[in-house]
C-alpha cells in the first residue's frame, strides 16, 4: 500500500515536475501561431526526454555517478569545459527565466508589478534551497503544479471542435501566413523545451541525492514513463487552449497573460486561481531545479563535494554557486529585459546543447565498468541512437534558424 | 588538435554563412517589414479587447484584466519603436508608414483607457457602486473595436495579411 | 614530467619519421603491494597515426555499443599501437623519439 | 602536418600482459572524481605527476620506467585545457601513497579535510558558509 503510494506520488510530481516557463510559453507561442500542427514535436520530444532521463537515472543508480561527472570523465576536460560552459550559460538564462516567471504570475494574481515580485520570489527560492529537504522540495511543488490540469479542464469547457484540432495534429502542415523556417524554428525550441537538459541533470543527480539503488529502478521508470508522457499531454493542452482561443482572434503570444487568457474564457476567476497556483508552483519547482542543477555541473565538472543530503557547510562551493547563479540571474531581471524573451532564447539554446549531453550519457550507459549488467538493451540503443541523430541535426539547424527567421518572429 | 580547430573553425564559418544567406533570402521588401510591427499592433489590441470582453463577463479578474492591458501597452511601445526605427525608401512606403503610425497612436491611446478603466476600483461591472467605471468598461470596447478596425482595414490595403 | 607533457604530442621513429600523436599512457599496478596501492609502473605510450582525439572509452576489447558509435571511433583510431617504456629514448615538449629497434604492440585493453 | 607513416599490421604483435592491474592514464585516471574515506567528492583527477624522465633529455637504455608520484588538481586544469604549464610549485598533489583504489572512481585512504586539495572547500566553508545562519544544520 505505502508502496503504491509512493508510485502515485512519484508519477503526479513527475506530471507537476515537467511544465516550466519553457513549455508554458512556448506552447501557448505555438499553440496561437501554428496550431497544433507542432504537436508531433511534444510527443517526440516526450519520448526523447522519457529515454534519456531514464537512462541517466539509471547510471546515476546503479554506477553512483551523476550525469556530469560522466560527461567530464568521458569527454575529458576540454570537451568537458566547453559542455559547462554551454550548459551553465543555459542554466542562468533558464534561472532568469523562472524567476521571472514566478513574478509575472504573482502580478497576474495581484496586478503589483512583477519587478517587485523579484526580490521575493529570490529569496523564497534560496530559502528553500537553504534549508528544505530534497524530497520535500520536490514532492510539494510537483503536487501544487498539477493545478495546471486546469488547462485540459479548460479545453473541455471551451468545447472545442475536436475533429479540427485533431486534424491539424494529424496532418501537419506550415499555416498560410507563417514561413516553413518559422515552423521549424518553433519546432526546435519545443523540442529544446521538452529535452531540456537540466532536466538530466536535475533527475539524475536527485537521484543520487535520494540515494536510489537497483531495487528503486522499476519504480523511477514507473514514474518516467507515466508522469513524464502525461506533463507531455500538459503541454499539449496548453498549445490547443491557445489554438481555439487565441488562434481563430487573430492574438500570437507574447505575455504570461496572454497564455492566461483562453482559460479564464473557459473557467472564470476561479480557473484563473487554479491556473495562477499551478504557474507559481511550476515555475517555483522549476526555479529550484535549475538553481540546483547550476550548482550540480559546476561541483560534478570540478569534483566538489555537492548535494542537499549534506549540510550546506559539507558542500560550501556548491551552496556559494547557487548563491551567485541567482544573484546573477536576478541582476539580469532587473536590467528589465523581458523574462518570456529570456524564455524563447532559452530554449532553443538548450536545443543547441543537447547533442553535448546525451552522447556521454549513451556511451556510459553502455560501458560494463558503470552498468555491470544493467548496460543498455539492444532496443533502447537503437532508439536512443535514432534520438542523437535527431538532435544533433536540430542542434546544427537551430542558429541558422534563428539568424534566417529573426528568432521566429 | 590544430587539425580539430580549424575544422571547428570551418563549421563555425559556414553556419554564419548559410545562416546569412537565409536571412538574405528573407530579406523582405517594404511592405513586409511593416509587417511585423503591424501584426504585434493588431495582436495587441486584440488582446486587450478580449481583456475587457472577460472582464465585463466577471470572468477575468481586475488585476488579470489589468495586467494584461499593461503588458499589451508596453507591446505597442516596442511595436511604434520599430515602425519609427523603419526607413520608407519610396513615397507610397512614407504614407504607409505615417498613416500606420496614426493608427498605433490610436491603438495606445485606447490600451491606455482600457488599462486604467480596468484599473479603477470601481471597475467591477456588476458589484460597483460607482456607476462610472461600469460604464468606462462599454465604451473603452468601442475604443477597442474602433481602433482594431482601422488597423486591419490598412493591414488589408497594404496587402499585410 | 606531467602527463600532460607529453599527451597528443608527436612520436617519432629513430629516423625523425612521424608515427602518430601520444593518445594514452598506460600503468600497471605490478610491484609488491605498498601501503594502500602498489606503485604505478609506466608500461609505455599508446600511439595513435591520426590526431589523438579521445576514444570515449572504446579502446577497450568489450565495449561496442552502441554500434555504429564504436564502429567509427575504432575506425578514427585504427592503426593504433602501444610502445613499451623500454623503447622510448627521449620525450619531452618536443615529442617522443624512440628506439631504432621498437616494437609495435597491440594497444586495445584486454578488458 | 605530416601525415604518419602507419606501421604494417603484421608487424603488431600482441603485448605482453602485465601481472597486476592495468591503468590507462586517460581512460582510467583522467578527469575521475576522486573520494575520500567517507565517500565525500575531494577534486576531480586534473593531471597525473610522474617520477621521470627529465623532459627531452636522452633516456640511457635499461632505466627503471617512472611511476605515478601524485594525482594533480588546481591550475593544472586550466593549462590542460588552454595549453601551458604552471611551475611545479604551483602543483596541489594528492600523494599516491593515499590512493586506496581506482575504479569508476578514485578513492583515498584518508580524510579529505587532511588534504592541500580541499583547502578552497575549508576557506569556503568558514568564511561564507558557518556564517549564514542554518549553515550548519541539517535541511529539514
Amino acid at each position: 500500500m505505502k508502496r503504491l503510494l509512493g508510485v502515485a506520488l512519484g508519477i503526479l510530481t513527475a506530471i507537476g515536475g515537467f511544465v516550466d516557463i519553457g513549455d508554458l510559453v512556448t506552447n501557448a507561442v505555438v499553440g496561437s501561431r501554428f496550431g497544433l500542427s507542432l504537436a508531433w514535436v511534444v510527443l517526440v520530444g516526450v519520448v526523447g526526454i522519457c529515454l534519456f532521463a531514464n537512462m541517466s537515472g539509471r547510471v546515476a543508480a546503479v554506477s553512483g555517478r551523476a550525469t556530469f561527472e560522466v560527461i567530464r570523465e568521458r569527454m575529458g576536460a576540454r570537451a568537458g569545459l566547453a559542455n559547462l560552459a554551454a550548459s551553465f550559460l543555459i542554466n542562468l538564462m533558464t534561472v532568469t527565466a523562472e524567476i521571472g516567471g514566478i513574478a509575472l504570475a504573482l502580478q497576474l494574481a495581484s496586478g503589483v508589478s512583477y519587478m517587485l515580485w523579484v526580490p521575493f520570489a529570490l529569496i523564497a527560492v534560496w530559502l528553500v534551497i537553504w534549508r528544505v529537504k530534497f524530497s520535500i522540495m520536490e514532492n510539494v511543488a510537483g503536487l501544487v503544479g498539477l493545478s495546471l490540469v486546469v488547462f485540459a479542464v479548460a479545453l473541455f469547457l471551451l468545447k472545442p471542435d475536436w475533429g479540427s484540432l485533431a486534424s491539424q495534429a494529424l496532418h501537419p502542415s506550415v499555416p498560410s501566413e507563417e514561413g516553413p523556417g518559422t515552423y521549424w524554428y518553433y519546432a526546435i525550441a519545443l523540442f529544446g523545451a521538452a529535452m531540456t537538459p537540466y532536466e538530466v541533470f536535475f533527475f539524475s543527480s536527485g537521484a543520487v541525492e535520494e540515494r536510489w539503488k537497483v531495487k528503486d529502478l522499476v519504480q523511477s521508470r514507473i514514474n518516467v514513463l507515466l508522469g513524464f508522457p502525461l506533463g507531455g499531454f500538459l503541454s499539449l493542452s496548453i498549445a490547443a487552449c491557445a489554438a481555439v482561443v487565441l488562434l481563430p482572434a487573430g492574438i500570437s503570444v507574447t505575455t504570461l497573460s496572454q497564455v492566461a487568457l483562453p482559460v479564464i474564457q473557459a473557467g472564470g476567476q476561479l480557473a484563473l486561481a487554479a491556473l495562477l497556483l499551478g504557474v507559481v508552483a511550476a515555475t517555483f519547482g522549476a526555479a529550484l531545479e535549475t538553481t540546483l542543477s547550476s550548482g550540480y555541473t559546476l561541483a560534478q565538472f570540478f569534483g566538489w563535494s555537492w548535494g542537499k543530503f549534506r549540510r550546506p557547510a559539507e558542500a560550501a562551493r556548491f551552496h556559494v554557486a547557487m548563491i551567485v547563479v541567482l544573484l546573477a540571474g536576478v541582476a539580469v531581471l532587473t536590467t528589465g529585459v523581458d523574462p518570456i524573451l529570456v524564455t524563447e532564447y532559452s530554449v532553443v539554446f538548450s536545443a543547441i546543447a543537447l547533442p553535448l549531453t546525451y552522447l556521454p550519457i549513451l556511451i556510459v550507459a553502455n560501458d560494463p565498468q558503470y552498468m555491470g549488467k544493467h548496460v543498455n538493451g539492444r532496443a533502447v540503443n537503437i532508439v536512443a541512437f535514432i534520438y542523437l541523430v535527431i538532435i544533433l541535426v536540430a542542434s546544427v539547424a537551430a542558429i541558422p534558424l534563428m539568424i534566417a527567421t529573426g528568432a521566429g518572429a | 588538435m590544430t587539425r580539430s580547430r580549424k575544422l571547428l573553425a570551418a563549421a563555425l564559418a559556414a553556419l554564419v554563412f548559410l545562416g546569412g544567406l537565409l536571412s538574405g533570402c528573407a530579406q523582405s521588401p517594404s511592405a513586409d517589414s511593416l509587417k511585423g510591427p503591424a501584426k504585434e499592433a493588431a495582436s495587441a489590441v486584440r488582446t486587450a479587447s478580449l481583456a475587457v470582453d472577460l472582464r465585463l463577463q466577471e470572468r477575468a479578474t481586475a488585476a488579470a484584466a489589468t495586467t494584461t492591458a499593461d503588458d499589451m501597452l508596453k507591446g505597442m511601445q516596442s511595436a511604434t519603436d520599430q515602425l519609427e526605427h523603419f526607413g520608407a525608401k519610396t513615397q507610397d512606403e512614407q504614407s504607409l508608414r505615417d498613416s500606420m503610425l496614426a493608427i498605433f497612436s490610436t491603438i495606445s491611446r485606447s490600451l491606455l483607457h482600457a488599462r486604467d478603466a480596468l484599473a479603477a476600483p470601481t471597475s467591477a461591472p456588476g458589484g460597483g457602486t460607482d456607476l462610472a467605471g461600469s460604464v468606462q468598461l462599454p465604451a473603452v470596447q468601442g475604443e477597442l473595436r474602433t481602433a482594431t478596425e482601422q488597423l486591419e482595414e490598412l493591414m488589408t490595403k497594404a496587402g499585410i495579411q | 614530467m606531467i602527463l600532460n607533457d607529453i599527451l597528443g604530442r608527436d612520436v617519432m621513429d629513430s629516423t625523425g619519421q612521424r608515427l602518430g600523436e601520444v593518445s594514452d599512457v598506460r600503468f600497471a599496478l605490478d610491484a609488491a603491494p605498498a601501503q594502500l596501492l602498489s606503485r604505478a609502473r609506466m608500461v609505455g605510450v599508446v600511439v595513435c597515426p591520426r590526431t589523438a582525439t579521445s576514444f570515449l572509452g572504446y579502446e577497450r576489447m568489450d565495449v561496442n555499443q552502441p554500434w555504429p558509435l564504436a564502429q567509427l571511433l575504432r575506425w578514427r583510431h585504427r592503426g593504433s599501437f602501444l610502445v613499451l617504456w623500454e623503447d622510448i629514448a627521449v620525450m619531452g615538449p618536443d615529442g617522443v623519439r624512440l628506439r631504432s629497434a621498437f616494437m609495435a604492440y597491440e594497444s586495445t585493453l584486454p578488458r | 602536418m605530416r601525415k604518419a607513416k602507419p606501421i604494417p599490421v603484421q608487424d603488431i604483435r600482441p603485448a605482453p600482459r602485465p601481472a597486476g592491474l592495468v591503468l590507462d592514464a586517460q581512460l582510467h585516471l583522467l578527469d575521475r572524481q576522486v573520494l575520500d574515506v567517507d565517500d565525500v567528492p575531494v577534486t576531480t583527477v586534473d593531471d597525473v605527476e610522474l617520477s621521470g624522465p627529465a623532459p627531452g633529455e636522452p633516456i640511457p637504455e635499461g632505466t627503471e620506467a617512472p611511476h605515478i608520484t601524485a594525482l594533480l588538481t588546481g591550475a593544472v586544469l586550466g593549462t590542460r585545457i588552454f595549453g601551458g604549464r604552471p611551475p611545479s610549485s604551483r602543483f596541489i598533489r594528492i600523494p599516491w601513497e593515499v590512493v586506496a583504489g581506482v575504479d569508476t572512481v578514485v578513492s583515498l585512504g584518508v580524510r579529505a579535510n587532511s588534504l592541500d586539495a580541499s583547502w578552497l572547500e575549508r576557506w569556503m566553508r568558514d568564511q561564507i558558509i558557518a556564517k549564514i545562519p542554518g549553515g550548519r544544520h541539517d535541511p529539514e
